[in-house]
C-alpha cells in the first residue's frame, strides 16, 4: 500500500441501533488526520473498523485501488495498520516488555529472543522519551503508563498506518506534546496517522485535516488551518459551545474544615473546606492517585488520620469513608469503575443500594426515577439502556460514573481524571457541575493530568513529586511555576 | 396431609399380565465394566432362548442416573422384568417399589438392594435377590487367607489387606466381616489400605504396603487391585487372595500364581437370574431369597483344587 | 428478557416437540411428574450453584455438604424426632456453607481449589460421623421422615418437586429484587468495582456460599429421604452436572451474569435427554454419544442467538 | 523464579522433612522410585492441563481422550506391532485434542461445558469401540507392550518415570523458550488484548489442546501398558485430580499465570500425602480429613507468601 485508505460508506449497527451511517473517511500516507465528534458520535467505532477490530455492516475499505479484508486485527496489521485502543487492552501479568512485544516477539525458528525484544524496547523508549521500568508487571503501573505501554505496543508494530484513539487523555501536557512531535515525525516519514482526541486545540496544532463525526454521520472533511476548536464545537455539537472554565465561587472565610487529614505518608496535614476545590497536580506516578485512595480507605491507611466534620475515618475500607459521606470517582472505568456486564442502571444505583431499599428489596421504582434522573443531568447516551454497560462509549461510561457517585451526594468529593475521554460538551458540564458541587458546600479535592483543568477550577493547587506533596499554590497561579515544581530534580 | 404415602397406596398389583411377558430391563452397573458386561451377556442368553428380549440401562456407575433409568422404564411400559445391580442399593429403592407396584417382577442381582449387607432375603417387598451377600464374601476372603496361611504353615502369618473404597458402606461391611474373621483366627494384619477397583490403585497400594511391611505373606484384594499388587511384588514369595472370577484372576490360580480367588459364575448368574425373573412374570413359583454361592455350591472358595477344570466367564 | 437471551428455551422445546411426537408416554402426567421429580436433586443444587457462580465463585464441595446434612439430619432424626432432624441439617448445610464462604474470604485462594479440599474434608467428616456405614432414622418414624419425598395431591406432584419450585422462586427473587441480589452480581463482574462502592466483598461471598450449603443440605434431605438411610457417599460429584446445568443455560463462569431460570432450563435439558432415551428404547450403545452431542447443540444454539449481532 | 514465588516448594519440603522423621522407609530408595512412578499418570495429565489452564481454557476429556487413545492403542498394537500401536494412540490423542480446541474455538461456548460434553462422547466412542469389553494387545507382543512400564537400569526408575520427566520438561521448553508460549500466556491473561496484537487466539488454543490430548494419550499408553489392557472405564474423573494439582501447584484457574513446575510440584504433594498414610499405617478412617486440610495448608501457605507484599 503507498496511496491513500479508502473508508467508503462505513456503516455498522450494533443491536439494532446504527452507531455509523455510511461514512466515508480518506487516509493519507503522510499525513495527521484529526478525528473528532461528541461522545458516543462513533469515532472509536470507526478507527475500530479501520483496524479490523469489528467488521461493519456495509461499506469498504479501498487501498490502491483494491478492496481490502479487515475482518481481524491480524488481517489490519498484515496490511501495516495499528491501533492503541481507547481502553487500555494489555496482558496485566505479563512484563512491560513483553506486553510492547506482544504477537510480535523476536525469535529464531519459534526460540523466543528476549535480549533482541530488550534492543528494540530501549530504542522505542529513546524516540518517545517515555520512562518505563522493562520488566515490572503492567498490571502493578498506573494508567496513564499502561497507556504509553498500548502507545510503544503501536510503534513496535512497524505500522505504516497507526491509528490512536486518545492516547492522550492521561497524559500530562509536556508528555502529550512530546507524543505528537513524535506524530508528527512519524507523519513526516510517510506513515498515515489518524488522532481521536478530545483536545481541540491539540487536534489542530498536531493533525493536516480533521473531520468531525455527529450521531454517526460524517459532518466535515477539513485542512486544521481552516478550523478553530469554536468552529470545530460549532460542527460537533450543532451550536455554538462556550468553552471556558467556570470561575469557582469564592469560599466563604469562615467555611468550616471538611475534610482534614494528618500525618499520611505523602502530606502532613491537608485540609478541605466546604465549597473549596482543591486540585493534586503533578506527574505520573508522582502519588496523586494514592492520596485519594488513602483517604477513602480504598488502600489500607497505616498511619496518620483522616476526619470528615471532625468524625474520624477508619482506614480499612470505603464503607467508612462512604459513611462518613466521602465519594471517590476513580481513574480507571474499567477496573475499578463500572461493572462492565451489568447495566446503566445497576451500575449507577450500586453504591447507594442500602439508602433505595425496603427489607432488603429494592425500590425499583425510585432507583428509576433517581437513576433516569441522572442519565439525564449527565446526558448519558446508550445505544441499549439494558445491555451491558461495555457497550457504551467512552465518554458515556465516564459520565455513568460520576453519576454513581453524584447520587449519593456526597460531602467530600473526591474526583480522579474527572473528564477522562469526556467531549469538550460534557467536560464544561462536568466542569460546571464541580464548581457547583462546591458552591453548594462540598469539598472536592480534584487529581487531573490536564494542568489547565487543575488550576482552572481549584481554589488551591497541591503539587506532588516523587510521593510527597512538595508546595501549594493558591488560584492564579503561573502553569510554568506549577510544572517546574512538579518537575523540580527530574531531566525535562 | 396433602401428601400421599405411596408404600400404602393400593397394595401390591403385582398380578401377572396376560400378554407376552417376554421383555427384560437389565440395570448394571456400567456397560463400561467386563463384569456387567458378562453378567449382561447371560441375561441376553437365557432371554434368547426363551423368546424373550433384553435391554442393556447404562448408567455408567452412576447411582442417581440409575435411579431415572428405572423409573423411566417403569414410565414407558416396555418391560416385563427388571434386573437390577444397584449402584447404590438405598437410592434406587423408591424406584424398585414403584416398579414392583406396576407389575414388573424385579430381581436384585449381585450387590443387595435395600441397606442390610448381611442378608440375601428381600429388603424392598415383591422383589427377587439373587445376591452376594457383602458380609459373607468378607468372611470367605478371610477363610481363603487362614487356608493360604496353613498351606504354608505360617506362624505367625503376616496378612494384607486391600479394601475396596472406604467411602461406600458396602466395601466396609464386608472389610469389617473380613478383619473380624481374621483377628478371630488369630491371624496377624499388617497392613490395611484403599486398593480399589483398578489394577492402578491396587499397585500404587501395594508399592506402600510393601515399603511398610516388606514381608507380609498374604494379600487380600479385589481381583483388579490383586493383579496391580502383583505386578510390583514380582518375585516375592506373597500369597494372593483374590475378590473376583475373572477368566485371568481364574488362570493366575490354576497356575498357581494366585493362592485363590473368591469365584463366581458371572455369565451363568446373569442367565439364572433372568430365569427367576422370566419364571416369576409367567406366574410360576420363585423362591425369594437366592444366594449367588448356592448356584455352583462350594465353588466360591476357589483355591487351585476346586478351580480345577474351571474358566472364568468374564475378562478383565 | 429480550428473544435472543432465549435460545437456550428454544432448545427446551425442540427437545420437548421432538419426545412429544416420538413417544406415546412422554406427554403422559406420570412422566411429566416423574421427570420433574428427577430433576430436583440437581436442580437443587444448580440453584446454589448458581449463585455462587454469578457470584464469581465455584461450590465444588456441594455434594460433600450434601452428605454430611443428610447424615446429620438422620441422626439427629434419630435422636429428637423428625423435624429436629430436618432442621440440624439445614443448620449442617449453613454451617459448612459458611465454613467455605469463610476460608474463600480468609485464605484468599481461588474458591475452585478452597471448596474442592474442603469437599474431601466433609466428606471425611460424614465417613468419620457414620463409621462408613449406612445409617438410618428410627424405624418407627420412618414414615414420617419419608414423607418429605411423597406425591402430594397437586396432581402427584412431588413434595420434593414443589420445594424446588419454591428454592428456585426464591433465590430467582433474592437475585433480581433484592439488594443482596444486586451485590451478588456486583461482585461477580468486578469485586474491585463492587468493594469501591462500598460493598463488602468477603460477606457476600459467605452469604451465597451458606445459601449453596442450604440448597445441598435440602437436596441431601430430600435423598435421605427416598432412600429412607444416608451414607457419605451419597451423591459424589454431582456438583459437576449441577456447575454443568448452570453453564448449559447461560449463566457464565466468569461471574456477574446469569439467572436461576437458566440453570433450571440446564437441569431440564439434561434430564430430558436422559428421559428421552430411556423413553425411546434406542440401542444405548451410541447413548453418550447423542447425549454428548446433544448438550453441544443446546448450548451452541443459545450463544449462537445471544450474540447473532455481535 | 522470586523467594516469595516459592511457597508451594516450601510446602513440599515440610511434608517431605515430616515423613522422613515420621517413618524409617519414606527416604529409601524403593519409596522414591515407587512415589515417583505413582505420580506419573496424574503427571502427565498435570502437563497438559496446565497448558490448557495458562491459556485460559479447561480440558475436562482428559481421562476420556486418556481412554480412547488406549483403547486404540492396543488395538492397533494387535493389528500392526507395538510401535504401530504407540504410534496410533499418540495421534488418536492429538487429533481428539484438536477437535476439542477446534469445538471450543468454532462454538465460541465456554471450554468447561464443551470439553466435558465431549468427554461424554470420547467415552462412549471407547464403549463403542470396546463394544464394552476389555481389550488386549496380542499375547506375542505382551511383553514388548508392557516394556513401556518397566524400570530401567537407573536405579531402578521406570520408564513411566523418565516419560514424565521429559514430558515435563517439554512442555516447560516451550512455555518459557518459544513464541508459542508467549502467546499461551498472552492468551490466558488477556485474549482481547492477544487478539488485538494480531495473535491468532483460535490456533492457539487448538494447540494446546493437541498438546494436552497427546499427554492424555501417553498417560492411557502407561496405563494399558501396566495393565496390559484397555477399555472405556479407564481413569475416569483424573482430570479433576490433575486440574486440582495445577490449582495446589498455583497455576491460576483464571489464565494467564502458571508454570509446569507447579503443576508437578502438585501432583508431588498429593502423591506424598497418599503415600504418607499408607507408610504411617495411620486409621484410614481420618484420611480425607487430613488430606483435605493438607491441601489448603499448602495452597495457603504458597498464597500468604506470594501475597506477602501487597
Ligand atoms: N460493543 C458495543 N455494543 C453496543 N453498542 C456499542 C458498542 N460499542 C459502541 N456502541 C455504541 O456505539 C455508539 C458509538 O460509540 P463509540 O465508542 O464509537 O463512540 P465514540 O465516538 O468513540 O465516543 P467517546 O468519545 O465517548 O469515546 C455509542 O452509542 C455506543 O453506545
Ligand atoms: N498496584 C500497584 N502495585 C505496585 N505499585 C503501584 C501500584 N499502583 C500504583 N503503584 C505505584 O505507586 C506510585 C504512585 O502511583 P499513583 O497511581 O498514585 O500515581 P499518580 O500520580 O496518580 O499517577 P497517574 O497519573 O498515572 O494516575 C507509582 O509509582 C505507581 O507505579
Ligand atoms: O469385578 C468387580 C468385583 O471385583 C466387585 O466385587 O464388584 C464389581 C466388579 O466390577
Ligand atoms: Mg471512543
Ligand atoms: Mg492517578
Amino acid at each position: 500500500m503507498t496511496g491513500p485508505l479508502l473508508l467508503e460508506g462505513i456503516t455498522k449497527s450494533y443491536a439494532g441501533t446504527t452507531v455509523l451511517h455510511g461514512v466515508d473517511l480518506r487516509v493519507e500516507p503522510g499525513r495527521t488526520h484529526g478525528l473528532v465528534g461528541e461522545n458516543g458520535a462513533g469515532k472509536s467505532t470507526l478507527v475500530k473498523v479501520l483496524c479490523g477490530v469489528t467488521t461493519p455492516g456495509a461499506g469498504r475499505i479501498v487501498a490502491d485501488g483494491r478492496a481490502m479484508r479487515l475482518d481481524s486485527p491480524r488481517a489490519a496489521r498484515a496490511h501495516g495498520i495499528a491501533l492503541v485502543t481507547q481502553e487500555v487492552a494489555l496482558v496485566p501479568r505479563l512484563t512491560v516488555l513483553e506486553n510492547v512485544m506482544l504477537g510480535r516477539w523476536t525469535h529464531r525458528a519459534g526460540w523466543w529472543r528476549p535480549r533482541a525484544d530488550r534492543l528494540l524496547f530501549d530504542g522505542l523508549l529513546g524516540r518517545t522519551g517515555f520512562a518505563l521500568d522493562a520488566d515490572r508487571p503492567v498490571r502493578e503501573l498506573p494508567v496513564a503508563d499502561q497507556q504509553r505501554v498500548e502507545i510503544l505496543r503501536a510503534l513496535a508494530s512497524g505500522a505504516r498506518v497507526l491509528a490512536l484513539d486518545e492516547p492522550t487523555a492521561l497524559l500530562p501536557r509536556t508528555e502529550a506534546e512530546r507524543l505528537l512531535d513524535l506524530l508528527g515525525t512519524l507523519a513526516a516519514d510517510g506513515m498515515a496517522i489518524v488522532l481521536v482526541s478530545h483536545r481541540l486545540e491539540e487536534v489542530l496544532s498536531a493533525c493536516d485535516v480533521v473531520t468531525v463525526l455527529r450521531d454517526g454521520r460524517h459532518v466535515l472533511t477539513a485542512p486544521a488551518a481552516e478550523q478553530t476548536p469554536r468552529s470545530l464545537v460549532q460542527h460537533m455539537v450543532g451550536r455554538p459551545i462556550e468553552v471556558l472554565y467556570p470561575e469557582p465561587a469564592p469560599v466563604a472565610a469562615d467555611a468550616p474544615v471538611v475534610l482534614s487529614a494528618a500525618g499520611l505518608p505523602q502530606v502532613e496535614r491537608l485540609d478541605v473546606r466546604a465549597g473549596e476545590i482543591v486540585g493534586l497536580a503533578g506527574l505520573t506516578g508522582s502519588g496523586r492517585s494514592a492520596v485519594l485512595r488513602l483517604l477513602f480507605g480504598a488502600d489500607r491507611r497505616t498511619s496518620g488520620h483522616v476526619t470528615v466534620d471532625g468524625h474520624p475515618v477508619r482506614p480499612a475500607s470505603p464503607r467508612h469513608a462512604m459513611a462518613e459521606g466521602m465519594a471517590l470517582v476513580p481513574e480507571s472505568r474499567k477496573e475499578q469503575g463500572l461493572v462492565l456486564v451489568r447495566s446503566l442502571r445497576e451500575n449507577l444505583a450500586l453504591a447507594g443500594l442500602s439508602t433505595r431499599q425496603h427489607a432488603g428489596f429494592v425500590r425499583r421504582a425510585a432507583e428509576a426515577r433517581e437513576v433516569g434522573r441522572w442519565l439525564d443531568r449527565l446526558d448519558v447516551r446508550a445505544a441499549d439502556p439494558r445491555g451491558r454497560t461495555a457497550g457504551l462509549s467512552g465518554g458515556n461510561q465516564q459520565k455513568a460514573m460520576f453519576g454513581k457517585w453524584l447520587m449519593r451526594e456526597p460531602k467530600v468529593l473526591l474526583v480522579d481524571e474527572p473528564t477522562r475521554g469526556v467531549d469538550v460538551v460534557v467536560k464544561v458540564e462536568i466542569h460546571r457541575l464541580l464548581v457547583e458541587l462546591a458552591a453548594r458546600g462540598v469539598a472536592v479535592l480534584m487529581v487531573s493530568s490536564e494542568i489547565e483543568e487543575v488550576l482552572g477550577l481549584s481554589h488551591r493547587v497541591l503539587v506532588m513529586r516523587g510521593g510527597r506533596v512538595a508546595g501549594e499554590f493558591a488560584r492564579g497561579a503561573e502553569r510554568e511555576d506549577v510544572m517546574e515544581l512538579a518537575f523540580a530534580g527530574r531531566p525535562r | 396431609a396433602a401428601c400421599v404415602n405411596p408404600n400404602t397406596e393400593g397394595g401390591p398389583t403385582a398380578q401377572p399380565s396376560p400378554k407376552a411377558q417376554n421383555r427384560i430391563a437389565f440395570f448394571g452397573f456400567a456397560k463400561a465394566n467386563s463384569f456387567t458386561a458378562a453378567t449382561y451377556a447371560g441375561v441376553e442368553e437365557h432371554a434368547k432362548s426363551r423368546g424373550a428380549t433384553a435391554e442393556f440401562f447404562d448408567p455408567n456407575f452412576d447411582a442417581q442416573a440409575q435411579v431415572r433409568q428405572i423409573q423411566d422404564a417403569v414410565t414407558s411400559k416396555r418391560f416385563d422384568v427388571f434386573v437390577i445391580q444397584a449402584n447404590d442399593g438405598a437410592a434406587v429403592v423408591p424406584a424398585v417399589r414403584s416398579a414392583v407396584q406396576a407389575g414388573i417382577a424385579v430381581v436384585v442381582q449381585f450387590t443387595p438392594l435395600g441397606t442390610r449387607y448381611d442378608t440375601a432375603e428381600p429388603q424392598v417387598e415383591g422383589t427377587i435377590t439373587l445376591i452376594d451377600v457383602p458380609t459373607a464374601n468378607g468372611a470367605a476372603l478371610a477363610e481363603l487367607a487362614v487356608r493360604a496361611c496353613a498351606s504354608k504353615k505360617l506362624d505367625p502369618c503376616e496378612i494384607a489387606y486391600l479394601e475396596g473404597l472406604k467411602a461406600l458402606p458396602l466395601d466396609n461391611a464386608r472389610t469389617d466381616a473380613a478383619v473380624g474373621a481374621l483377628k478371630k483366627a488369630g491371624m496377624k494384619i499388617v497392613a490395611q489400605v484403599e486398593g480399589g477397583y483398578t489394577q492402578d490403585s491396587g499397585r500404587k497400594a501395594m508399592q506402600d504396603v510393601l515399603q511398610r511391611a516388606p514381608g507380609v505373606d498374604v494379600v487380600i484384594g479385589s481381583s483388579q487391585a490383586i493383579a496391580g499388587a502383583e505386578a510390583v511384588a514380582k518375585g516375592k514369595p506373597i500369597l494372593y487372595v483374590a475378590n473376583g472370577g475373572s477368566r485371568q484372576t481364574v488362570t493366575a490360580v490354576q497356575e498357581g500364581r494366585w493362592f485363590a480367588a473368591y469365584y463366581l459364575p458371572v455369565r451363568t448368574l446373569g442367565a439364572r437370574a433372568a430365569e427367576l425373573g422370566l419364571d416369576k412374570a409367567q406366574g410360576r413359583q420363585v423362591r425369594p431369597g437366592n444366594l449367588m454361592t448356592d448356584v455352583t455350591p462350594g465353588k466360591h472358595l476357589g483355591t487351585k483344587e476346586v478351580l480345577a477344570g474351571v474358566t472364568g466367564e468374564y475378562d478383565e | 428478557m429480550r428473544v435472543r437471551d432465549s435460545g437456550i428455551l428454544l432448545a427446551l422445546f425442540v427437545l420437548v416437540v421432538a419426545l412429544s411426537l416420538a413417544t406415546q408416554t412422554f406427554l403422559t402426567q406420570g412422566n411429566l411428574v416423574n421427570l420433574l421429580d428427577q430433576a430436583v436433586i440437581v436442580g437443587l443444587l444448580t440453584c446454589g450453584i448458581t449463585l455462587c457462580m454469578i457470584c464469581g465463585v465455584f461450590d465444588l464441595s456441594a455434594s460433600a455438604v450434601l452428605a454430611v446434612s443428610a447424615v446429620v439430619g438422620v441422626l439427629a432424626a434419630r435422636g429428637g424426632g423428625v423435624a429436629l432432624g430436618f432442621g440440624a441439617a439445614v443448620l449442617t448445610g449453613a454451617l459448612l456453607g459458611a465454613l467455605n464462604g469463610a476460608a474463600v474470604v480468609l485464605l484468599r485462594v481461588h474458591s475452585f481449589i478452597v471448596t474442592l479440599a474442603l469437599s474431601i474434608v466433609y466428606r471425611g467428616l460424614a465417613l468419620v460421623i457414620t463409621a462408613g456405614a449406612i445409617v438410618y432414622p428410627d424405624p418407627a418414624r420412618l414414615t414420617e421422615f419419608q414423607s418429605l419425598s411423597w406425591p402430594t395431591a397437586l396432581g402427584g406432584v412431588t413434595v420434593p418437586s414443589l420445594l424446588l419450585l419454591a428454592v428456585s422462586a426464591v433465590t430467582s427473587l433474592v437475585l433480581w429484587r433484592t439488594t443482596l441480589g444486586r451485590r451478588v452480581y456486583a461482585v461477580g463482574g468486578n469485586p474491585e468495582a463492587a468493594r469501591l462502592s462500598g460493598i463488602r466483598v468477603g460477606p457476600v461471598r459467605i452469604v451465597v456460599f451458606t445459601i449453596s450449603g442450604v440448597c445441598a443440605a435440602l437436596a441431601g434431605l430430600v435423598l435421605a429421604a427416598r432412600g429412607g438411610s444416608a451414607q457419605a457417599s451419597m451423591g459424589t460429584l454431582l456438583e459437576l452436572s449441577a456447575i454443568a446445568a448452570a453453564v448449559i443455560g447461560g449463566t457464565s463462569i466468569l461471574g456477574g451474569e446469569g439467572a436461576i431460570w437458566r440453570g433450571m432450563i440446564g437441569v431440564l435439558i439434561l434430564t430430558l435427554i436422559g428421559n428421552g432415551f430411556n423413553l425411546l428404547g434406542w440401542d444405548t450403545t451410541y447413548r453418550p454419544i447423542v447425549e454428548g452431542l446433544l448438550i453441544l447443540a443446546a448450548v451452541g444454539t443459545d450463544y449462537a442467538l445471544r450474540h447473532r449481532e455481535e
